[in-house]
């Protein structure tokens, strides 16, 4: 999206990084593909000096902590985090705000008060799937929950979510489940595991990147697809698009947009500008329903996330409204 | 029961099995304070077993050990060396990662506490310096560093040594297998000055005149028992070798027929003179032990054998000398063992043909008389000399003209020595050449020509007649052609 | 030796009896009604496992200290390399498998390049190269999923006569395995390497020529089964060989080979593939917790091997 | 010319490595020159260092623990809850920890199990328990440790005098102590230590033991460091330190092992990753380069191998 640039001259100098965690999946990568086009984009038209994108290796907390303690001598002026865990970063994150360093994480948000977040409320997207499937099926049932890796903190809230959805929506009772460690292959094989010895379920309720995976499991077997929640993974549209199509399959998408990078961007941008930004800000997730599925479908790519990028405008309108 | 009284340690009719195998069927074997006990026989005959029985790390089945007269009943490793009991084992046991100072610490459980450096240095060079004077050894070094013969000598060195509990009996299986006949000599000096200060010896080789120069009574096994026991004045060396159950063939003189015309199979720049090899020769390498024999036995292999792709027709074969590490497969049946080098033979288009492989095995089974009831049985489960029969078995199955051999009779008994030289014979009339690293002597005159090796290099090539003891040790020491 | 003793005394059956009772105990929950389904689950899944298993079985054969660490990377590029290659045309069939096959074929030659020529042990070798790899996956087609083509996703998720197809190719692949090592003169060399190079190289066995084959063929199987992997799950995925890793050394380990080398078990590897599939079933279908889980898995694979018992270890 | 030991030898190659990807880094980014960059640059490397010392520890008896980095990471767990709100209950589970370290030892000896099996089933253990303890990430490190993990000595910055304390404690200890040799003695030939009388049970479960409580230490330290935990913070520790323990010139068996060299290891990888980000590489090849770097340092202690051989030989 091309943005109206005004020039700042006031950040033209300023370096910016990317520091990212985990590069292994289509929802990273697209996270990157975004960064890097709208990022280019400013640097070329010189809002800012620099924004380079660094991913570590492995998917862990104490390599991206190294990582961050690198851009600190690297000379950055600000670090955008996509963090590997919530608390474990803190103490880099500290060195790294004490060296004047501004620090805003999104997606994968650290609780280190001196940082400023750009948070997904995760528990209300859980709840969410519930109240969608009270609505849909107001008799109730049996929910399968497919869940993500365990021992982060993403995986827990969106868990604590649905459990507190399913508290408020009685009629509904999980009887199983497992981890799939949001990946199409792994949800697929535990699926396919604990498929067999589980009653009839109406409705599967998942964390993203799943969906597709519980789909083939189920579709081996001859049970009656239930309701699966979607995760805005192309594949996983594309499917209920087709049983759309052909059965008139009902169900809803939800998920973070992966360009919430590029709005982390232009916050930092603005911080460094000197607007005064308050630490904690909120986007929402971005829903696909059975009457927009198409329109979403078609600006996917193929193989790809559902994505929405930022502009400047964007930004400062979000800074706005939660002053 | 006045000798057991006085026995510095005695056995009485000690049975131990191992599976079917019966390793020791009742042995009585006593020694007494000063006393140089040689214990001979064939391989398997239950030497290492009763060493092992002594040195309290084997438990008898039945029959009972005691010591100074007193009956022990709860006997182990750590009684044994209370007691004085050291051992030199059969296969080399110090740690090769360690110092040689820190494998007298741990060859010494007392010596601990603070400055245990100190003290454990002090104490192995005091008894390498007794027993290989002029050894040149620093106790610093990693025993890995060291040559073979190095290794010997501070393992034997370690046996003597005195750290609080002085050595009372120091048992030696087959000690001088790696070293050659100056510092052989210089052990059994020691061992002769040891027992004349009061000391005990049980001392096993297979090199006869070791045995009956410096044993004051030799024990002679076979099969697990103990078939003769005599002072050593009393035993000659047909006489030990009769009693041991084989007999010495006749030699059957040194080869006469002429080589000089047969075509040359192999040549080798080495160090020094030129190396080469005719076709239906038997080349001995000589000289003192580790200076560069091995080396070029492993550079020829190396130079003729291909890592990378199958060979149908290797021009050479390999028959190790030190079996565990570079001899045997230790999973594997004899059989495997036997057919691993001859498996191009053995095979049609990748596929090991069954029945060839073992009508084969049965064949040289008999041949060499491998001493097994069955050859499907596990490698490990053949004595030492045994499984360096399979071995040779190994090498001379295949079609490989010639057979490099790194001193591979190191604990292999008299008769199957026999047995084998008269193999290579008919071999090497058949057109098969023989490259032939011993440390024996009797074994390097039965070569047509001898290269003599010094600091690694060729010093000197001895052919016919020239090949005889003064000359190798003469070119060995001093480094002249003759 | 009874016949009963003799079964005890191989080294798989413990691996199969332990796939059983876990088995026994998920369909029980249901009182067997998910017989059919559990069974054709296991079986479907254990095909993956099973694929790359012997290809880490054949490495870990060479001795202590081999192993194939490269295993997911080289799926996850094979599976993504091929499925873009293919783009969803049934014709392209024959060369997806062929690119996914050169490729293992290529990861397997550096694999061994850099164990030989600069002489890295290769559990770091092998890692080192699965960073590359695993970049090189990112790089061609940055994580986009392209579906199978249909014939392919078509064969990969259906059965005949009630088996499913990947166990069946899974089944060949173990046959030539099985074969390989018990009656050919590879199988004599790289058994005969697992218990001493030294030795290996004096009985003139080629050495070198035999490592390497061992590799590209690790390679390869990792390669094959990324490729079904990708096709049976619908699509490649950046992360969809990462819980092979230490999956490929377990069922190994698990299914009786001996971790020293040397000694190799193929009816093993599907016992242990089972079974490390039933148990997470078991214990999702009885609704314990991840963590719960975790525990459980590891005390279980502590007593299967206690109970196997007397092999050498990595001594 | 005077003749290097092989164990010198062992740490020569290590250190020369070091030097020069340091020399390397100093010279991409002046800013980490000093006291603050040194800092930033190693502090990351005192757990991996510990844990490198503690897979040395069983490396030298000839086994391998594939347990490392989820242990480290339960412990971490444990650091950051029991250890902070109920000190009394967090030392008594360490120390269980450390005692099951032990106990696992002795199983593996006794039973003759395969070390890689027993301890790949360890880790899901350790993983099951550091999940249980903290489902999400959280929990705060205690204050003394905190405390210790910042503490600016005079001088030189903590995380180098706490790499050189490392190195000479467990120098001491495995090098040069009783236990010490008898440990690597295990590594070396088992058999030989058995006859000399020593129980072979006894040192391996003192190996275990002492494996146990430096990972203890490993990841009290990363606690310090990060704040907090969770029960995936340390999983890469397992090949990490398996990888410092040969980049610092240990082997995989025969039990020969260098502390210094391992702790060494530890920073050379640590510093390889700073290295890289200092270059910029493309983002899809960030993974890859951290690989053609291990090699790169592999190669490099290969040449300085085979350059003193022929020193040797001459
Ligand atoms: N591990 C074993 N398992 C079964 N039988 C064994 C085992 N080791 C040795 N034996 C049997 O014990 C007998 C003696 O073996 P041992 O090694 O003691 O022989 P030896 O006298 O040392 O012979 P050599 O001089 O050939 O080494 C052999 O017949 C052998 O078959
Ligand atoms: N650990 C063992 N397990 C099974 N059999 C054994 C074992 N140790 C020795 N034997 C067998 O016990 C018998 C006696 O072996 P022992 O080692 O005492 O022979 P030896 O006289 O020392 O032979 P050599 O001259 O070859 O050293 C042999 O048949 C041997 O194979
Ligand atoms: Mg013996
Ligand atoms: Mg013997």
């Amino acid at each position: 999206a091309a943005m109206p640039v005004s020039a700042f001259a006031d950040t033209s100098a300023k370096k910016i990084a990317l520091s990212n965690n985990y590069a292994g999946n289509s929802w990273r990568q697209a996270m990157l593909t975004s960064w890097e086009k709208v990022t280019g984009e400013a640097v070329k038209a010189g809002v800012v000096a620099a924004a380079d994108p660094f991913t570590t290796a492995e998917n862990q907390a104490t390599e991206q902590a190294a990582q961050i303690q690198n851009m600190i001598l690297q000379g950055y002026d600000a670090i955008v985090l996509n963090a590997a865990s919530p608390t474990a970063l803190n103490g880099a994150v500290k060195e790294a705000c004490d060296a004047g360093i501004t620090v805003v994480s999104f997606d994968g948000i650290v609780t280190e008060p001196c940082a400023w977040r750009i948070a997904v409320n995760f528990k209300e997207m859980g709840r969410s799937e519930v109240e969608y499937l009270a609505k849909k099926l107001p008799q109730g049932g049996n929910l399968l929950e497919i869940r993500g890796l365990a021992g982060v903190f993403v995986d827990d809230e969106i868990s604590a979510g649905i459990h507190e959805g399913v508290k408020q929506f009685p009629q509904f009772k999980i009887v199983g489940s497992v981890h799939g460690d949001w990946a199409q292959d792994v949800a697929q094989k535990a699926v396919a595991g604990i498929l067999p010895s589980l009653p009839d379920i109406v409705g599967v309720v998942t964390q993203g990147g799943d969906g597709y995976g519980a789909a083939q499991a189920i579709a081996a077997t001859d049970r009656k697809m239930p309701t699966i929640i979607m995760g805005n993974r192309e594949d996983e549209l594309k499917w209920w698009k087709e049983q759309k199509d052909s059965t008139g399959y009902e169900t809803m998408s939800v998920s973070i947009a992966p360009g919430v990078s590029t709005l982390a961007f232009w916050v930092a941008q603005q911080i460094l500008d000197g607007k005064q930004v308050k630490k904690d800000l909120v986007v929402p997730f971005l829903r696909i329903d059975q009457d927009n599925l198409e329109t979403n479908l078609a600006n996917t790519q193929a193989g790809g996330v559902a994505n929405v990028e930022y502009t400047q405008a964007d930004a400062i309108k979000v800074i706005e409204s939660a002053k | 029961m006045d000798e057991v009284l006085k026995a510095v340690f005695a056995v009485d009719g000690a049975k131990v099995n191992f599976g079917a195998v019966r390793a020791l069927d009742g042995v009585t074997l006593r020694v007494m304070p000063g006393e140089c006990v040689g214990l001979v026989g064939h391989n398997g005959a239950g030497k290492s077993t009763i060493v092992s029985v002594i040195n309290g790390g084997l438990t008898p089945h039945e029959g009972s050990v005691a010591s100074d007269g007193e009956r022990l009943e709860r006997y182990g490793i750590n009684a044994a060396r209370a007691r004085g009991v050291r051992c030199v084992f059969q296969e080399l046991s110090l740690c090769p990662n360690l110092s040689i100072v820190e494998n007298t610490r741990i060859m010494h459980r007392d010596l601990g506490g603070f400055g245990w450096r100190k003290r454990a240095a002090k104490i192995i060079e005091k008894s390498l310096d007794t027993v290989f004077s002029g050894h040149g050894i620093d106790s610093g070094r990693a025993v890995g560093d060291l040559s073979i013969a190095e290794r010997q000598m501070v393992e034997i060195a370690m046996a003597f040594s005195d750290a609080g509990i002085a050595p009372r009996l120091v048992i030696l299986d087959e000690p001088t297998s790696s070293l050659d006949a100056s510092l052989a000599r210089q052990m059994l000096d020691h061992v002769r000055r040891f027992t004349a200060t009061g000391g005990s010896v049980i001392f096993i080789s297979h090199i006869l005149h070791e045995i009956l120069e410096t044993s004051d009574r030799i024990v002679v096994m076979k099969d697990g028992r103990v078939v003769a026991e005599r002072p050593a004045q009393g035993f000659d060396h047909h006489g030990l070798v009769e009693a041991m159950g084989t007999v010495a063939r006749g030699e059957g003189g040194q080869r006469s027929r002429e080589q000089s015309t047969a075509p040359l199979i192999l040549s080798h720049q080495a160090k020094g003179l030129p190396f080469a090899a005719r076709e239906g020769e038997i080349v001995g390498l000589a000289g003192l032990a580790g200076h560069g024999q091995t080396e070029l036995l492993l550079a020829l292999h190396a130079a003729h054998s291909g890592n990378w792709l199958p060979e149908r027709d290797p021009l050479v074969t390999f028959v190790a000398g030190d079996r565990r590490l570079n001899g045997v497969f230790e999973l594997w049946s004899i059989l495997r063992n036997f057919s691993i080098a001859s498996l191009g033979d053995l095979s049609r288009r990748g596929l090991v043909l069954a029945n060839e492989e073992e009508t084969k095995g049965a064949d040289w089974k008999r041949r060499i008389e491998i001493r097994t009831p069955d050859m499907d049985n596990r490698i490990l489960s053949l004595s030492g000399g045994n499984q360096q029969k399979v071995l040779f078995a190994r090498a001379l199955a295949t079609r490989a003209r010639v057979v490099l051999m790194d001193d591979p009779m190191r604990g292999v008994d008299v008769g199957t020595k026999q047995e084998v030289y008269a193999i290579i014979r008919e071999e090497a009339a058949r057109g098969r050449t023989f490259i032939w690293y011993s440390t024996e002597t009797d074994e390097v005159r039965l070569c047509d020509r001898v290269y003599v090796f010094r600091e690694g290099r060729i010093k000197a090539e001895l052919a016919g007649d020239e090949v005889n003891e003064t000359n190798i040790i003469a070119t060995s020491f001093e480094g002249v052609a003759v | 030796m009874t016949p009963l003793f003799r079964l005890v005394s191989k080294p798989w059956i413990w691996s199969w009896l332990a796939a059983f009772v876990v088995w026994f105990l998920t369909i029980m929950v249901t009182l067997g009604a998910s017989t059919l389904g559990l069974s054709q689950a296991a079986l479907t899944f254990a095909a993956f496992s099973v694929i790359v298993g012997i290809g880490q079985m054949f490495v870990i054969t060479l001795g202590p200290g081999n192993i194939d660490l490269s295993v997911p990377a080289t799926m996850t590029l094979a599976g993504t390399v091929a499925l873009k290659l293919m783009n969803v045309e049934n014709g392209l069939i024959l060369s997806g498998l062929l690119i996914a096959l050169v490729i293992g074929l290529v990861v397997g030659l550096c694999n061994y390049a850099l164990i030989k020529a600069l002489r890295i042990p290769p559990i770091i070798a092998t890692l080192s190269t699965s960073f590359i790899v695993q970049s090189a996956a990112i790089w061609t087609n940055r994580g986009l999923r392209i579906k199978p083509p249909s014939v392919l996703a078509e064969f990969t998720t259906s059965n005949t006569l009630g088996v499913p197809n990947v166990a069946i190719v899974a089944l060949l692949i173990s046959l030539l395995a099985w074969f390989l090592l018990e009656k050919t003169i590879y199988g004599r060399w790289i058994s005969a390497i697992g218990q001493s190079m030294p030795a290996a190289r004096m009985a003139g066995i080629p050495v070198d020529g035999t490592r390497f084959v061992t590799y590209l063929f690790c390679a390869v199987l990792a390669s094959v089964a990324g490729y079904l992997l990708a096709c049976f799950s619908g699509g490649a995925a950046l992360n969809m060989g990462s819980e092979y890793l230490l999956m490929s050394i377990a069922v190994v380990v698990i299914g009786g080979t001996a971790v020293a080398g040397g000694d190799s078990n193929v009816p093993g590897i599907w016992g242990a593939s089972l079974f490390m599939f039933l148990v997470v079933s078991m214990l999702n279908t009885y609704g314990v917790g991840a963590g719960i889980r975790l525990i459980m898995t590891g005390l279980i694979i502590i007593s299967v091997i206690m109970l196997a018992g007397r092999r050498a270890g990595m001594r | 010319m005077f003749r290097l030991s092989s164990d010198a030898m062992r740490l020569a190659i290590p250190a020369l490595s070091l030097t020069l990807l340091l020399a390397a880094v100093f010279w991409m980014q002046p800013r980490a020159v000093g006291y603050v960059g040194l800092n930033l640059l190693f502090n990351l490397a005192v757990p991996i260092a510990l844990a490198t010392i503690a897979q040395m520890l069983i490396m030298a008896v000839n086994d391998l623990d594939l347990s490392m980095g989820t242990f480290v990471s339960f412990v971490a767990c444990v650091t950051a809850t029991f250890l902070r709100d109920a000190p009394a209950t967090g030392v008594l589970i360490l120390a269980g920890a450390i005692g099951t370290y032990a106990a696992l030892g002795v199983i593996i000896h006794l039973r003759n199990l395969p070390s890689i099996v027993a301890t790949l089933g360890m880790s899901f253990v350790w993983g099951g328990l550091a999940v249980l303890l903290l489902p999400a990430p959280g929990g705060q490190a205690p204050d003394w440790v905190r405390w210790l993990m910042t503490v600016k000595p005079p001088l030189a910055p903590m995380a180098i005098v706490a790499s050189i304390a490392i190195a000479s404690v467990a120098h001491l200890l495995v090098m040069r102590s009783s236990l010490g040799v008898l440990i690597r003695g295990i590594g070396g030939n088992q058999r030989s230590v058995e006859r000399a009388g020593w129980s072979i049970v006894a040192a391996r479960a003192s190996a275990y033991g002492l494996a146990g409580l430096f990972a203890v230490l490993a990841g009290i330290s990363l606690v310090g460091l990060t704040t907090s935990a969770d029960a995936n913070i340390a999983l890469r520790y397992t090949l990490l330190s398996i990888a410092g323990v040969i980049l610092g010139g240990g082997e995989f068996i025969g039990g020969r092992v260098s502390p210094i060299g391992a702790v060494i290891g530890a920073l050379t990888l640590t510093l390889a990753g700073s290295f890289l980000s200092f270059l910029r590489i493309s983002p899809d090849w960030q993974i890859g380069a951290q690989g053609a770097i291990l090699i790169i340092v592999l190669a490099l202690r290969l040449m300085l191998n085979r350059l003193e051989k022929q020193e040797k030989r001459r």
